[in-house]
């Protein structure tokens, strides 16, 4: 009650305002509750501030597969929604961050589906992805950064914590590696980590369901669990967020746009074929058919391949591309030549595409082969113990695992030892780590980040002021406090502040709350009329 | 209105035959002809007494001469008007006033949730007959008529405060009051006890002779039609076998199958002994009639041509018919 | 021809003697629940939740969303205790009062579901059971139909389609949940139609309308309300269930969205029984009571019973 | 045998079949939204996603579409996921004995113990033990499943560590023959707690059902002349009353039957049992429509199919309907 | 000696508030060889009766009074085991509807077999042999055996119910309303094979009915029942042609006869609530002959010449009464006052 007095006298209120100063009501777009507890709730508190602040605001709250729908393809029509970019390797490079999601050339249809447009910016994302001095582009990546936070781009909310915890039993706790911004659960873990005893299963869980199991394919994040133990790639993301050769012997700049790589020599795929050159090539190669829509964007800066001989090749990219190790050579999967250009060539003259194929028993070179998949349950690998990074363990089996709370009490009675995604209570986990001797947390920040996305289309969200009055409601201290317990890290920043030689660390944003927010609002020329509700400037 | 003869009702060739149900197991796909080809007709002001043993199409018959089943075949005229056919609705309105039925079960009779008044009054509402006061005074008069005295006390009783005797008369009383000209009573006091069966009997003899009532009586007990009906039918399996006037039937009987009926009814003279049947058991239902006499394999006279040729019904006196070939015979044996 | 009545043509309109009837048969309907001790118990059990649900913002302390502060502190996770009787969910939202407006939904997705299913099934088992013949057969190949789609899967595309609104849970229960009603009420009907008192209003005369509404209806009203009463049940689980499995109406504090709250908040493994029992409980109580009702009018259904 | 009745009532279940598939088709198409809205990537060119359209036919008018549709039903053909890419029917195959293996299972049990309860239950009728069975019997039909199945986990599999608490068998179990998975003890162990919560759901009908029936035979002249030839009470119990009033049991078990498989959607999400239920669950969940359609159609064929079971169970089974014309 | 003796046997219901004392105090001996009919109004306690005497009573039916001997020993006070033994080995009976007696599920012969493995010490063998005997004996061809109920007509039922009660050789066997809801054809026939297997195996009936030319057509004795208590008791001869009690004279007059031609006189009224105490004689409120002592004082059981008794105040002046008892108006007096 009392509060609300000492914001009315700091109004600037007015009588008989005509009736096209008042806003429309606000809809806040959310998952559900079920679905994402912390999202919601932080919608909630959006609400909560935004009525304050003398707004019809309502939450509707919707399964993400219609949630996305409406904001991907009718970008004219929601206002604010609930949102996370999620981490992924290839996201180590702030390219993808700083480029996708805010350059013009997505508003239409790309990432960029807030309709944030300002040529200044534009410049700047270009320009860092062409730098390959990375000093350089560094200092551009930051002042991208600060753009972000003055133009009140985005509302971000935190870096979530990743809580990983294993068996300790299990596992010997200095063969799991925590990767910068990923977590513990990562390709070095399933390879590095040594039995601790009998056991000789990694059994972790997961909440969704494998959809497929394609190098070509990868729909949900469990796919990509797998694919990337099966495939090797020609480098890999390092525990840094840097990327080293992996099935490369060295990979090496011959100029800006050339680059000259050299496989290990001995790799064999998992039906006794050697792995060579010519493999990478094709795999580089085939989405320019047409029929691996996916990986596309991924391979349209390669100008062309060049065998050597069988384990040398060279690439030549149209333009410099600063991002070229991390979103590409990183990223896309080495398959097999002799199984699927036959497939391929089948293929070409079909509607179905690759994506769509399923081999009967996938074959790849990594670490693991393929073991078995029982669908809905669980996805069974074997490790390859001629791997040149051959794994410790004998088996790594991810079990579909879609109730929480089942996946917490499994870790505990031992039928997982690896709880590899958690979206749970993040206070309750530690309290059962802490109250079991045999498990460990591993706890590491998110280089994903939580945010909401205002449609900068729309009134009154075009207008910077208004947006920042909304990012001083947005309290991430309050968020990360009362909704994550702690376990979150603030966010003001696309980039993770655990890239630290990205990270822009001196970005202000507003966080005042209401009262800082009307006091935005007041010197924007916003005033409320008897009742307290908000009415546009004049 | 005044037809040329004086039959209210003429009944020729009905049928109702009952399609069964289907089911998995199909026992038995014929239909069942539960009244197979009846004719007969009644006098203004005479009753008639239908008898024959249990499943026989008694009920049924009953039932199609007020049109609660739709006949299979056949005509059945209603006062000169033809009754089985689409009838408009005023026609069945009007019939419904004229015919009345009288259940073989007064406790079900009556519904249940009614008051006595309620039920009397209903069918004096359908057919709009009277104001409200008139109304009322039909129905203590009619009640006073049935000797539910004093009347006062009966009126807003619900049909489970009354005995089976005063319901029975409750029943009589409501099928009497729109002044009917024909009346089907369904085994009216089988349901009751004894000691209560004969005054329900006295007082239908009483009113239905007062009120000129065309009746048509039905019942497994010839001891009961006989105290109350100027003629009877004996059925067997859906078809007339015997009909005539009443004395005449069961002090003479023609037909196999009524000799039977008449000598298994038990006396309640304990000096009688109760005397041999002459009769066979028989495996012919309803929905497995055979060629040739329905009585066939029941009756002890049976010979080549019953097995072939139906018996039609013939004179064999004054108004009484019979269905055998060999009635003259078997008549005459008996005296 | 020619009674004293017939002399006087005097039509009187025919008043209409339903509300009587109603009147006799819910006279019916009471005596039956005071002499019944288990369908008394049901009773009860609705009245009180009925009473909960209108009277909700007077007995809640908080407001079912609020974030409950005490003294300024965030109250989180706090088990029972003399300000949140039963403790707070992970937001610090007061359970008691979630519980107590938790009834509303429940009362109104009951209420409505077994409005709708003694309504049209009872219509349904009405005209089918009475006129046979082509009407019931389409009829009964229509709710053969509805036999045949799974009730929850239903429920879960409908809701999934037409927005996660509490109403469009009851219009999804409400149309299928009639089936089971329309088929007993047409055999129950099939029955009373063949009773003497039945066949002897046709004789005398009556209309379809009259038999129906007059004579078969108030036969089988308890019939209906039973069933109405278990539907009430049926509808109360299914929306907990629906809500349970994330299909909920998301603005609508329910049972089922408590427990759904408490299950993805994980109030199982922090042992919060305060939070994650009652609820369950409350629905099993108001499921329960349609089924006490139901072992009640055992007599009525078996009245063979009544003699030993 | 009538062959003639069969016919038409396999002519019915299949009348009821194909207007079930329409309705679905119906719901499904005249919903709200891109049908193709959760497969088609941010990443997709215009050119893209007509050429999916055309893929799953959904260029095409809604009549032609319908038709399409109803073709290949005669075919067996269900359609391709739009989410795993792969034949739905071949989807349905992995999942759909999980889901019969649980609920037969549970079904067989509940049945049993059900009967039995409900025998003895009627026969005591008016003492203690019914009045303190009928009370646990109602609680456990009016407890929500998932609750019920939650409390169990929480007992039994996260506390006292006895069954495991989700999937059809241990971490990278391998049987070489479904008889193999079907005789392990693994498999058992974890069906223990789902096929518990769905026998303590389950129970309530047949043990009410029976007990309703045996108090009704238990009244018939035939029991009463049992006892006055003075046979022993168990043998009157059984071999007179329940074996009558086992009948229309068995009719409401083919029917549950069905039911079961269609109201399976909540254990097997709570257990992440991997069945139909939690298939269908899940392909709504995801817009995947032709795999919601198919997981549907598919639940409910069954339960159509075991309606026409039933009915046929009871013209069988029922002595009246068997007597024929008799009375 | 008497077989079975029935004294001041007292058989009542227990209800939520009081009890129904449906048996209230019968006396009965039945000799061995004798018929004995027993007829009375719906509700007047036959059925329970016979269900105390079979030991199979309702649940809330408890034995109040009295005692039930056979063979002089009493069977209230005997061991279950031996209680059992006697039942259908020693007192079988035949129930009123034959058509649901037998397990629907089953071939009849099977509840034969039961019978006689169980009770009988038969193997299943020799019990079977039995059957097709008793099959014969009660006219029905041996082949049929093996049938299920509802493919006997209601006749042969009847008569299967009647085998299956003669299967242990039973001293005594009661029929409890065997031909009520049969038709005259049937009825017949039940009651001829009763007859003849009655002088044949020297069988102790008792008749339960309803229906007086029932029991005129097969019994030697008739004990009449009114509300609980028998009122009269004699030759069937006797009591028919020369009733003392103003109920059974009642009871002739409102029977119609195909032989006879005269008016039917109904007995109007009702029985007594059972519920209540009764005070007086239990006719005395349908009785035309009522006197004052009539309604205060319970008439005691008086034995006349010939073991008759009745149970009447007016008794001694029975032969005016017969006379008065046939004309209509007499009894029509009651109904008005
Ligand atoms: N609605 C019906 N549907 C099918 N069959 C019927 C129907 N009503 C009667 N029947 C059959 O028709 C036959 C004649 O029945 P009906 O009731 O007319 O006999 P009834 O002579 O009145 O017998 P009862 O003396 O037993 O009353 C019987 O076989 C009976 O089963
Ligand atoms: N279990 C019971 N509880 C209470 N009263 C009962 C019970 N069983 C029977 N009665 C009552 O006891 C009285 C005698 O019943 P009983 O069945 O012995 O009569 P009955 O002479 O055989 O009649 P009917 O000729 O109708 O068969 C009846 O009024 C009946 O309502
Ligand atoms: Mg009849
Ligand atoms: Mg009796």
């Amino acid at each position: 009650e009392e509060s609300v007095d000492n914001d009315q006298e700091e109004k600037d209120v007015v009588t008989d305002a005509s009736p096209d100063r008042y806003l429309d009501t606000i809809t806040i777009l959310t998952r559900p509750q079920a679905a994402a507890p912390d999202e919601y709730e932080t919608a909630m508190m959006i609400h909560d501030g935004l009525l304050e602040l003398g707004l019809d605001v309502e939450v509707s709250a919707m399964p993400w597969e219609q949630l996305s729908d409406i904001v991907w393809y009718e970008r004219d029509e929601w206002q604010i929604t609930g949102w996370q970019m999620a981490a992924r390797p290839e996201r180590l490079d702030p390219d993808e961050f700083t480029y996708n999601l805010f350059h013009s050339g997505g508003i239409e249809d790309g990432y960029n589906f807030l309709g944030y447009n300002n040529p200044e910016y534009d410049a700047i994302a270009e320009a860092q992805r062409k730098e390959v001095d990375k000093e350089a582009r560094a200092e551009l990546v930051k002042e991208a950064q600060q753009i972000i936070a003055d133009d009140a781009t985005y509302h971000f909310t935190v870096h979530p914590n990743i809580n990983i915890v294993y068996n300790s039993d299990v596992f010997v706790k200095d063969s799991i590696t925590d990767m910068t911004g990923m977590g513990a659960h990562n390709i070095w873990t399933y390879t590095g980590a040594e039995p601790a005893g009998e056991e000789k299963d990694i059994i972790l869980n997961s909440a969704d369901n494998v959809q497929a199991i394609n190098p070509f394919y990868i729909s949900g994040s469990t796919d990509s669990w797998v694919t990337e133990l099966v495939w090797d790639r020609v480098m890999r993301m390092n525990e840094d967020g840097l990327p080293e050769p992996w099935a490369a012997e060295s990979v090496e700049w011959e100029d800006d746009s050339t680059v000259l790589v050299t496989l290990r020599d001995g790799m064999e795929w998992h039906d006794g074929n050697p792995v060579t050159a010519e493999d990478v090539k094709f795999s580089f190669d085939a989405p320019k058919t047409g029929e691996v829509p996916m990986y596309e964007p991924f391979v349209a800066n390669i100008d062309n391949i060049e065998v050597l001989n069988d384990l040398e090749l060279r690439f030549s990219l149209k333009e410099p591309w600063a991002a070229f190790e991390t979103s590409s050579l990183a990223k896309l999967n080495i398959v097999p030549k002799h199984i699927w250009e036959p497939i391929l060539e089948d293929l070409a003259d079909k509607p179905e595409n690759a994506e769509s194929y399923q081999e009967e028993v996938p074959v790849g070179s990594g670490p693991y082969k393929f073991g078995s998949w029982k669908f809905q349950e669980e996805v069974v690998l074997d490790a390859n113990k001629d791997h040149f990074n051959a794994p410790k363990m004998d088996r790594w089996i991810v079990r579909i695992i879609s109730n929480m709370e089942a996946a917490l009490g499994m870790i505990q009675n031992g039928e997982i030892n690896f709880l590899a995604t958690y979206m749970g209570d993040a206070d309750l986990l530690s309290q059962e780590v802490e109250a079991n001797d045999n498990l460990e947390m591993i706890t590491s920040i998110d280089l994903g980040f939580n945010f909401f996305a205002v449609n900068h289309r729309l009134e009154p969200f075009n207008d910077l002021s208004f947006r920042k009055a909304l990012q001083a409601i947005v309290d991430k201290e309050a968020i990360t406090e009362i909704i994550w317990k702690g376990y979150a890290t603030p966010a003001d920043s696309v980039v993770a502040p655990s890239l630290e030689y990205w990270k822009n660390d001196s970005i202000s944003i507003p966080s005042g709350g209401i009262d800082q927010a009307i006091e935005i609002l007041s010197e924007a020329g916003y005033q409320w009329d008897e009742e307290g509700a908000l009415l546009k400037p004049e | 209105m005044e037809q040329g003869n004086n039959d209210l009702i003429e009944v020729s060739d009905l049928k109702k035959w009952f399609y069964p149900k289907q089911s998995l197991i199909a026992r038995k796909k014929n239909p069942l002809r539960a009244v197979d080809g009846v004719s007969f007709s009644i006098k203004k002001g005479s009753s008639i007494g239908i008898a024959g043993e249990s499943g026989c199409g008694k009920t049924t018959t009953g039932k199609l001469l007020l049109k609660l089943h739709e006949a299979t075949d056949g005509s059945f005229k209603f006062n000169g008007v033809e009754l089985n056919e689409h009838l408009t609705r005023e026609q069945m309105r009007d019939f419904r006033r004229k015919a009345q039925l009288m259940f073989q079960n007064p406790f079900e009779a009556l519904n249940p949730r009614y008051t006595i008044y309620k039920s009397l009054e209903e069918p004096l509402i359908i057919h709009d007959l009277g104001t409200k006061e008139d109304r009322k005074s039909r129905i203590i008069e009619m009640l006073e008529q049935v000797h539910l005295k004093p009347v006062d006390s009966y009126l807003y009783k619900f049909p489970h405060q009354l005995s089976g005797g005063q319901l029975q008369r409750v029943v009589l009383a409501r099928s009497l009051i729109v002044n009917p000209l024909f009346l089907v009573a369904d085994e009216p006091v089988s349901m009751l006890d004894v000691s209560v069966r004969a005054g329900v009997l006295n007082l239908m003899r009483e009113i239905t002779e007062k009120m000129q009532l065309t009746t048509i009586y039905i019942s497994h007990d010839l001891s009961l039609i006989k105290y109350l009906c100027d003629e009877t039918v004996i059925m067997y399996l859906g078809s007339i076998v015997e009909k005539g006037p009443t004395d005449e039937i069961l002090m003479r009987p023609k037909h196999p199958y009524t000799m039977a009926l008449i000598s298994a009814v038990p006396s309640t003279d304990p000096t009688i002994e109760l005397k041999e049947l002459n009769l066979k058991d028989s495996i012919t239902s309803a929905d497995n009639i055979p060629r040739g006499c329905k009585f066939q394999d029941r009756c002890p006279y049976a010979q080549e041509i019953c097995l072939n040729l139906e018996p039609k019904l013939e004179y064999a006196g004054t108004n009484h018919t019979v269905a055998c070939h060999f009635a003259e015979e078997i008549g005459g044996m008996k005296e | 021809m020619g009674s004293s009545l017939m002399d006087e043509p005097n039509v009187v309109k025919e008043q209409s003697n339903f509300s009587v009837t109603f009147k006799r048969s819910l006279r019916g309907v009471v005596d039956f629940f005071r002499e019944d001790r288990f369908a008394m118990t049901g009773l009860i059990i609705y009245s009180v939740f009925i009473l909960v649900a209108i009277l909700a913002p007077v007995i809640a302390p908080y407001d079912p969303h609020e974030m409950v502060r005490i003294n300024g502190q965030l109250q989180v996770n706090v088990g029972p205790n003399s300000n949140t009787y039963l403790g707070t969910t992970n937001m610090g939202r007061d359970v008691f009062s979630q519980l107590v407006y938790g009834a509303r939904p429940a009362v109104l997705v009951g209420v409505s579901a077994a409005f709708m299913v003694v309504a049209i099934g009872t219509i349904i088992g009405l005209i089918s059971g009475y006129f046979k013949g082509k009407i019931d057969t389409f009829l009964m190949r229509t709710t053969d139909v509805a036999f045949g789609i799974p009730f929850e899967p239903f429920v879960i595309v409908l809701v999934a389609f037409l927005g996660p609104s509490i109403w469009n849970i009851v219009l999804a229960m409400g149309l299928l949940l009639w089936r089971d009603t329309a088929r007993v009420i047409r055999s129950q009907v099939l029955v009373v139609r063949e009773r003497g008192f039945v066949e002897s209003a046709r004789v005398a005369g009556a209309s379809h309308f009259r038999i129906l509404f007059q004579h078969i209806a108030p036969n089988i009203l308890p019939l209906a309300l039973l069933y109405g009463s278990l539907a009430m049940g049926w509808a109360i689980l299914t929306e907990a269930a629906i809500s349970f499995l994330g299909f909920g109406d998301p603005s609508v504090v329910s049972w089922g969205y408590m427990l759904h709250d408490a299950f993805v908040s994980q109030a199982l493994s922090r042992e919060s029984y305060s939070w994650f029992v009652p609820p369950g409980i409350c629905i099993m109580l108001v499921v329960m009571a349609g089924f006490y009702i139901g072992r009640g009018s055992e007599k009525i259904l078996y009245p063979r019973l009544n003699q030993y | 045998m009538n062959w003639m009745y069969l016919i038409k009532r396999i002519g019915q279940m299949l009348l009821t079949l194909w207007v079930v598939a329409t309705i679905l088709f119906f719901i499904f198409r005249l919903m709200p939204g891109n049908p193709l809205a959760a497969y088609i990537d941010p990443t997709f060119t215009k050119e893209q996603e007509e050429q999916l359209m055309r893929q799953f036919g959904l260029d095409k008018s809604l009549m032609e579409q319908y038709l399409i549709y109803i073709g290949n039903l005669f075919k067996g053909e269900l359609g391709q996921s739009f989410f795993y890419k792969d034949s739905v029917s071949s989807i349905m195959m992995n999942v759909l004995p999980n889901t019969i293996y649980l609920m037969l299972f549970s079904f067989v049990i509940a049945y049993v113990v059900g009967i039995l309860f409900g025998v003895l239950f009627a026969w005591y009728r008016g003492t203690k033990f019914e009045a303190i069975g009928l009370v646990a019997t109602l609680i456990t039909r009016s407890a929500p499943q998932f609750w019920v199945g939650m409390v169990l986990l929480a007992i039994f599999s996260f506390n006292f560590n006895w069954f495991p608490s989700g999937g059809v068998s241990g971490a990278g179990s391998e049987f070489a023959t479904e008889w193999e998975k079907l005789t392990s003890l693994d498999f058992y162990k974890h069906m223990a707690l789902p096929s518990i919560t769905l026998i303590i759901y389950l129970l309530g009908l047949p043990l009410l059902l029976m007990r309703s029936n045996m108090l009704d035979v238990l009244g018939d002249t035939f029991v009463e002349m049992a006892k006055m030839r003075g046979l022993g009470k168990y043998r009157i119990m059984f071999k007179y009353g329940a074996r009558n009033a086992a009948l229309p049991v068995l009719t409401a078990m083919a029917v549950g039957i069905g039911y079961t498989i269609g109201g399976n959607v909540i254990i097997e999400s709570v257990f992440s049992w991997p069945g139909i239920g939690r298939l269908l669950v899940n392909a709504v969940t995801a817009s995947d429509y032709p795999l919601a359609q198919g997981a549907f159609l598919v639940i409910a064929g069954f339960m159509i199919f075991m309606n026409f079971i039933a009915d046929l169970l009871y013209g069988l089974l029922d002595p009246k309907v068997s007597v024929g014309g008799g009375k | 000696m008497d077989l079975l003796t029935i004294k001041n046997l007292k058989i009542h219901y227990q209800l939520k508030n009081g009890v129904f004392k449906a048996v209230d105090g019968v006396d009965l001996e039945v000799k061995k060889g004798q018929t004995i009919g027993l007829v009375g109004e719906s509700g007047c306690g036959k059925s329970t009766l016979v269900k105390g005497i079979m030991q199979v009573m309702s649940k809330n039916a408890f034995f109040a009074d009295g005692d039930i001997e056979y063979n002089g020993e009493s069977m209230l006070a005997m061991s279950e085991s031996k209680r059992r033994g006697i039942l259908w080995k020693e007192i079988s009976m035949i129930p009123q509807a034959s058509m649901d007696s037998m397990n629907p599920v089953y071939p009849v012969v099977d509840a034969f077999v039961e019978i006689m493995t169980l009770k009988g010490g038969k193997s299943k063998k020799e019990a079977i042999l039995r059957a097709e005997e008793l099959f014969e004996l009660v006219g029905i061809d041996k082949s049929r055996i093996k049938d299920y109920p509802h493919q006997f007509s209601g006749g042969m039922k009847q008569r299967v119910a009647i085998a299956l009660a003669l299967c242990l050789d039973p001293k005594i066997i009661i029929a409890d309303e065997p031909v009520t809801a049969l038709d005259v054809i049937v009825q017949h026939q039940v009651l001829t094979m009763l007859n003849r297997l009655k002088n044949e195996l020297d069988l102790t009936i008792i008749l339960i009915t309803h229906d007086i030319s029932v029991v005129a057509q097969t019994c030697d004795d008739l004990a009449v029942m009114y509300a609980g208590k028998i009122a009269e008791k004699g030759s069937v001869l006797e009591v028919l042609r020369d009733p003392k009690h103003p109920y059974s004279m009642g009871l002739s007059n409102a029977f119609p006869d195909l032989l006879k031609n005269e008016k039917l006189i109904s007995i109007e009224g009702s029985v007594p609530d059972l519920a209540h105490n009764i005070e007086g004689c239990r006719f005395v409120s349908r009785c035309p002959f009522a006197i004052d002592q009539c309604h205060t004082l319970e008439p005691v059981v008086t034995e006349y010449e010939n073991n008759r008794s009745a149970a009447c105040h007016r008794a001694p002046e029975y032969r005016d009464l017969q006379q008065l008892a046939e004309e209509a108006s007499v009894w029509n007096k009651v109904t008005t006052t």
